[in-house]
């Protein structure tokens, strides 16, 4: 075992030390306790490094490093991390986007009082979130899981003054417990199958072929093995934290957090924990008795046969990529839109997993995580000229006054769009389109993502015309950074902010090439195998299809959008959308999100509501009664206690009483603090006793 | 009886009443010193050539100058009586009760005829002798007293906090 | 000729006379002296039994004598030191003023 | 030999003959007195040199002449002075305690004188050889202190309340190391008679006596004997009791005439009793320095070893300045009291250790080394002692 991996603990542990510190700084120590979480994340991304040094060396093979936790009786109960390909390139990608953004956030928090606490959540995030990747234990992956989701939900109301904010953040921490709640349920059922909660274990993991025959040879509940419906159970932690339909709705409300938080949690990484989760459980999702025959636990969609547990993950994963991308049309926040866009691009990934296995899932996700963290830092960027406006409608104009984050964000908005054969997303999208396409099971989750591209590139359009395109459009009064004239306050961000865009940029933009269908190292480093350059393999079985109708749907998207919003331009800040000009019914519906809020509150919280108005009558009235039946006659045999012990025992007792403290009174006049009266008093004592024992004692 | 016995008996008890009955108190402790010092030659003439030395150091160089220290330090006199508080008679009553159950006692035992044997030879040494072997252990216990008497006379007199001394 | 019994009776004398300074006088000090003077008092009856026992090479009252010698003068000691801490918390060192344990 | 024997005990001798006269009941008595009456005269004598040796010393020192004008030289000035102190006026001031004040000068010469008693001016000179000698001069000595006291209390004046203040804590405070210092001698000796001490000193090997200030514990012990007592008799640089500039003149202030000369003779009593007591415990008593010069009677060496030392603390009192009372309690409690200890431990290895030239390295090291660490930390009121240079006007 190298040493890198007998000290991958560092990695978590430096960012969770600086949180440690951070808290315990004084509240003016800013530039320290700033210093402290960059330095900690940097030395990070420097050990993630190495490790996915380590992890290349060994091709593919797991290394693990496990320990005693808890003994109680004969059974042992262990903890430990892991490093593998999974977890070298998901450390990475957390670590530097994490670095990126916390410097990020030394410009976009300047002006904050509450600094030092926002870098001490943000360093204890980034470390939770490093023990989730490399946990080699469920419960050490939980455990972080729930730290992480704390960090959310301190992160989201940061600004808890805000009473949106604290709202958003009950929200998501309440939602997400739902989640985990089907987590926890699936952990134990995980544990009492197979008797251990280790991924790897040198062939006695949870996640190892033993193991697995043993689940898949247990009975569940629905004709289901056990394996189908423990992978189940989990998933509804991952699509709880990773925002899937029905669990979707508190990412939207989180964007109540700064936006470095945004951009960190909610879009590249915490998010993504779920995907990651599924990845990392993949062979559970697999289990099945013809899969395991095969031995390719890891392999890719043509060698797997779907089982139930996949097919779940590959429809809700569908559903929620067209959903979200629906809803994001009718969105004017300019945070609210990205956010759906997450959604409905981590619904992409689901469906990737589902349909193509890890590797295309995961492939997704670290695209998805840099250009996501662009856009979300690139709107950091312009809320923060714009002096906190977030409103799009009331922007505009903003390529002359902000060039540097209209470039970055230009190359962002591709990627997500996915621009054929430039951009990462267009790889990583065209990969989870191809699996879909050869789903065995249907072909309906391919037709829905190409929809949701499709409307992926018409909403993004949308929002960079409404954004950079024509004419600024903020009302006079804000954003006036004192520099009068018109609009000077709006201005590019400092080069603390601007800098990790453009590094984001450049990655967003370049990333796709290490997993092109021509190269694909990222797959086959991720599968254990060797990547070869074949630029034939392009011209595959049906991959020039796919890539063709994804390109002609993405350019399709983005010429629309064009016409609707961008040719002529938007008026005004009180100007209808076009398309809600249209239909505006529909609109209003995509604008409320499908009312889906709304059927919660009229559904989950009235039924709740009236149940717990249940619960209160069923106990004022029932319980309560007997209870007052009781009560009563309990205290009416007190009353008559109380008769007897007042008037009969009291009375002698307190008789006896006065007669102590009378005598003790009397006593007491005797011990008049006076030394010498004492002495005098033994010294009479003392003569009688002498004259007794010399004359008495006879 | 010697004219010695009796001299320095009555310049023994004339200190010692005087020590008890004077109105001055730094004229009491002098008195005592006086007391003292009879002792310590009454101890001269029972052959106790080292106990009376001890004396004389012990009680006239330190206990006096001590009481003097401290009379000084209290800026203390005999406070005057109040009436209605006076316990003089009390008090004598009771001592007088005590030394004639005492001298009864004396006068009843017949100790008191013994004749004085030959004085002993040798003094200082034997008795250092003496405490370096059988009496080794007392001598280390009050070696202990004495130290824990010492810090905890200087804890005390000192009290809490003042940095005085 | 002198004997014991006029030794023991010049003690019992010191003794009653230190005995009525400590229970008449008002000050502490001399109360603490009379007490000083009945452990002198106990000295002498010591080492006059010794000098009139029948075995005064054994040195026993000497002894005796030494030791209560020291314990009287650390008693001395931190009975002034006592006197000095009542002093100063109750600036008096009449014992009828000091009462603090009144029942 | 057989005369010097004689002039070596021509006084013990005449003693003898003197009491033969006297009825032999009354013989014993008879000696006494006799010893006592020539003690009182040959030290208030001797007093009345070193007040004069001291007065002349002083002045050559200072660079004047002394006393140089009553008798050839000025050598009956003690005459004078005594003289004057007797006719002068005694003057109690009105509030006095009489009967303290006037006990006050008288017990101080009293104990003064009683210190002679053990010590053994010449061979089988000693006025009474106790068994417990040093014991018994330093109960003696520390009757002193309750002299000082009265003398203070009595006079009602706060100079004279002050001075004895400072005198008795002094005293108290060096009587500590003093009486260690002597233990270190008692317990190398193995007694407390001060004959026997003398005694055991008043061997040779070869031309070397066998004196104890000739060992390293003995060396050590003596010197922080002679500071210590130094400080008991209140001489300069340990004055502050009595120091002129800061309380007048201590507790005597209210003293005049033959009352002041008796606390002026109480004094140099005193001192010249510390010094014999120096002599008696260190520097072999009455023993020659060389066996070759024991033809010199006993009793002449102890004068010239008690001049010397008398020399020696007139010397001091015209070198040294006066300490302050912190300075004194420290040197006191934080340097000689440790370095007496130390040397007990000393002195109890000397004694137990094999003789040759180990025991004087280790006893030696012992000594010097705690002298060397407690002379660099005593520590004035957080100044550290350093050699001071004095700059005079330039």
């Amino acid at each position: 075992m190298s040493e890198i991996v007998r000290n991958l603990w560092l990695i978590p542990a430096l960012p969770m030390l600086a949180a440690g510190v951070c808290a315990l700084l004084k509240r003016g120590r800013r530039r320290l306790s700033a210093g402290l979480a960059i330095g900690a994340m940097a030395g990070a991304l420097g050990l993630s490094v190495a490790a996915l040094v380590e992890a290349m060396r060994a091709g593919g093979a797991a290394e693990t490093f496990n320990f005693v936790w808890l003994q109680f009786g004969t059974e042992w109960l262990k903890l430990g991390w892991v490093l593998n390909p999974l977890t070298a390139v998901m450390l990475v990608m957390v670590s530097f986007v994490g670095l990126l953004i916390f410097i990020y956030s030394v410009g976009y928090m300047e002006t904050d009082e509450n600094f030092g606490r926002f870098f001490c959540f943000l360093a204890l995030f980034a470390g939770a979130m490093l023990g989730v990747v490399i946990s080699n234990s469920l419960l050490l992956l939980f455990m972080c899981w729930e730290l992480v989701g704390l960090t959310s939900y301190l992160l989201i109301g940061f600004w808890f003054e805000k009473p949106s904010a604290a709202a958003a953040a009950k929200k998501a921490f309440i939602v997400t417990r739902i989640g985990d709640l089907g987590f926890f349920l699936g952990m134990m059922w995980l544990y009492a199958g197979s008797g251990t909660l280790l991924f790897y274990d040198h062939g006695a993991g949870c996640l190892e072929h033993t193991a697995l025959a043993r689940l898949v040879a247990q009975a569940g509940v629905l004709g289901l093995p056990a394996a189908g419906i423990i992978a189940i159970l989990i998933f509804c932690g991952a699509a709880g934290k990773s925002g899937q339909v029905p669990l979707h709705v508190w990412l939207p409300d989180a964007m109540e957090g700064p936006t470095p938080v945004s951009a960190l949690i909610h879009a590249a990484t915490m998010v993504a924990a779920g995907v990651f989760l599924m990845a990392r459980i993949y062979p559970l999702l697999a289990a099945s008795a013809a899969n395991l025959g095969s031995a390719a636990a890891l392999g890719s969609a043509a060698s797997v046969e779907p089982t139930p547990a996949l097919m779940v993950v590959t429809w809700v994963g569908a559903i929620t990529a067209v959903f979200a991308a629906v809803i994001a049309v009718g969105q004017y926040d300019i945070k609210r839109i990205l956010a759906y866009s997450t959604v409905s691009q981590l619904g992409y990934m689901m469906m990737g997993i589902g349909v193509g296995g890890a590797a295309v899932g995961m492939f997704h996700l670290i695209t998805h995580a840099f250009f996501k963290a662009l856009l979300f830092l690139g709107a950091g960027s312009v809320i923060h000229g714009c002096g906190g406006e977030q409103d799009i409608r009331k922007m505009g104009g903003l390529r002359k006054l902000m060039p540097v984050t209209f470039a970055a964000y230009t190359a962002g908005m591709l990627a997500l769009c996915g621009l054929p054969l430039v951009v990462s997303g267009f790889w990583s999208k065209d990969a989870i389109l191809h699996a879909a396409s050869e789903w065995s099971v249907s072909h309906v989750p391919f037709y829905l993502g190409t929809i949701g591209a499709l409307l992926t590139a018409f909403y993004m359009t949308r929002q960079m015309a409404y954004v950079f395109a024509g004419t600024l459009r903020l009302p006079e009064g804000e954003a006036q950074h004192g520099h009068g004239g018109h609009h000077a306050g709006v201005h590019e961000s400092p080069a603390v902010m601007t800098v990790p865009l453009v590094i984001l940029a450049v990655f967003a933009v370049g990333l796709g090439f290490i997993g092109t269908p021509a190269w694909p190292w990222f797959q086959s480093f991720l599968n254990g195998g060797q990547a070869s350059f074949e630029l034939k393999a392009l011209a595959g079985e049906g991959m020039l299809a796919v890539m063709a109708t994804s390109s002609v749907i993405v350019l399709a998207g983005l010429g629309l959008g064009w016409m609707i919003y961008g040719r002529r331009g938007i008026a005004s800040a009180e100007a209808p959308d076009a398309v809600g000009a249209k239909m505006p019914a529909v609109f209003a519906t995509l604008g409320a999100a499908f009312y889906v809020d709304a059927l919660y509150a009229a559904t989950v919280v009235r039924l709740n509501n009236f149940a717990a108005r249940m619960s209160a009558r069923l106990d004022r009235w029932v319980f309560g009664g007997a209870v007052r039946t009781v009560t009563g006659t309990v205290s009416g045999l007190a009353h008559l206690d109380r008769f007897t012990d007042e008037t009969l025992v009291n009375g002698g007792f307190d008789e006896g009483c006065e007669s102590v403290t009378l005598g003790g009174l009397i006593l007491s006049l005797l011990q008049g603090g006076r030394v010498q009266n004492y002495m005098r008093g033994i010294g009479t004592a003392l003569v009688v006793l002498a004259a007794l024992m010399m004359w008495g004692a006879r | 009886m010697t004219i010695g016995f009796l001299i320095l008996a009555i310049v023994t008890m004339a200190g010692v009443v005087a020590a008890m009955s004077m109105r001055h108190l730094i004229h009491c402790v002098l008195a005592l010193t006086l007391g003292f010092a009879g002792l310590a030659m009454l101890y001269l003439q029972l052959e106790a050539q080292f106990v009376g030395l001890t004396q004389l150091l012990v009680y006239v160089g330190g206990v006096a100058i001590l009481a003097v220290f401290a009379i000084m330090t209290t800026h203390s006199s005999e406070p005057v009586a109040r009436p209605g508080t006076s316990y003089w008679l009390g008090g004598c009553v009771v001592a007088t009760a005590v030394f004639i159950l005492l001298a009864h006692a004396i006068e009843k035992s017949g100790v008191g005829a013994r004749t004085m044997p030959a004085a002993p030879v040798g003094g200082v040494k034997e008795i250092g002798v003496a405490l370096m072997s059988g009496y080794i252990l007392p001598l280390e216990i009050v070696g202990l007293l004495l130290t824990a008497a010492l810090v905890g006379a200087v804890v005390v007199a000192t009290g809490e906090g003042s940095g005085k001394r | 000729m002198t004997t014991l019994s006029h030794y023991l009776l010049l003690s019992a004398l010191i003794f009653a006379v230190g005995m009525a300074g400590a229970l008449t006088r008002r000050n502490a000090i001399l109360v603490l002296v009379g007490i000083e003077l009945m452990l002198n008092a106990a000295n002498l009856n010591l080492i006059a039994f010794w000098r009139y026992g029948p075995h005064p090479e054994a040195l026993t009252g000497v002894m005796f004598a030494v030791f209560s010698i020291t314990v009287a003068a650390a008693e001395a000691a931190v009975g002034l030191g006592l006197i000095l801490a009542l002093h100063r918390h109750m600036q008096t060192t009449d014992l009828d003023k000091v009462t603090g344990m009144k029942g | 030999m057989t005369r010097a024997v004689a002039v070596d005990q021509m006084f013990v001798t005449l003693n003898h003959a003197l009491v033969a006269y006297v009825p032999a009941v009354w013989r014993p008595l008879a000696s006494a007195v006799l010893g006592v009456v020539t003690v009182m005269v040959v030290f208030l004598t001797l007093f009345a040199l070193t007040v004069l040796l001291e007065r002349k010393g002083l002045g050559r020192m200072q660079n004047r002449y002394g006393p140089n004008r009553v008798g050839p030289w000025g050598i009956l000035q003690p005459v004078a002075d005594g003289i004057k102190a007797i006719i002068k006026e005694d003057v109690v001031p009105q509030s006095a305690d009489h009967a303290v004040h006037f006990l006050a000068p008288v017990l101080i010469v009293v104990a003064a004188f009683l210190n002679y008693a053990v010590i053994p001016v010449g061979r089988g000179m000693a006025l009474t050889d106790l068994n417990a000698g040093v014991l018994f001069f330093f109960a003696i000595s520390s009757m002193v202190e309750l002299g000082v006291f009265m003398a203070g209390w009595a006079s009602r004046s706060k100079y004279s309340l002050f001075g004895a203040m400072r005198a008795i804590a002094q005293m108290i405070s060096y009587e500590v190391p003093m009486l260690l210092a002597a233990t270190a001698t008692v317990m190398v000796a193995g007694t407390l008679s001060t004959t026997r001490i003398v005694e055991m000193q008043a061997t040779y090997t070869g031309q070397i006596p066998h004196w104890f200030v000739l060992t390293p514990w003995g060396f050590t012990g003596f010197c922080l004997f002679m500071v210590a007592a130094t400080a008991e008799s209140n001489r300069s640089p340990f004055d502050l009791p009595e120091g002129e500039s800061e309380i007048v003149a201590g507790y005597f202030i209210e003293y005049s005439g033959f009352k002041f000369a008796l606390f002026f003779i109480g004094e140099y009593l005193g001192m010249m009793a510390t010094s014999a007591m120096a002599i008696t415990l260190f520097l072999g008593g009455w023993s020659a320095p060389l066996a070759c010069l024991q033809w010199f009677p006993t009793w002449g060496w102890f004068f010239v070893k008690l001049v010397a030392l008398l020399c020696g603390f007139i010397w001091m009192r015209g070198t040294l300045p006066r300490l302050r009372m912190d300075q004194l309690m420290n040197f006191s409690w934080k340097f000689l009291l440790p370095m007496t200890l130390v040397n007990l431990v000393a002195t109890g290895l000397w004694r137990f250790l094999p003789v040759g030239w180990e025991r004087w390295l280790i006893c030696g090291a012992l000594v010097v080394v705690p002298y060397a660490l407690l002379g660099r930390s005593i520590n004035w009121q957080g100044r550290k002692v350093a050699v001071r240079r004095y700059r005079y006007a330039e």
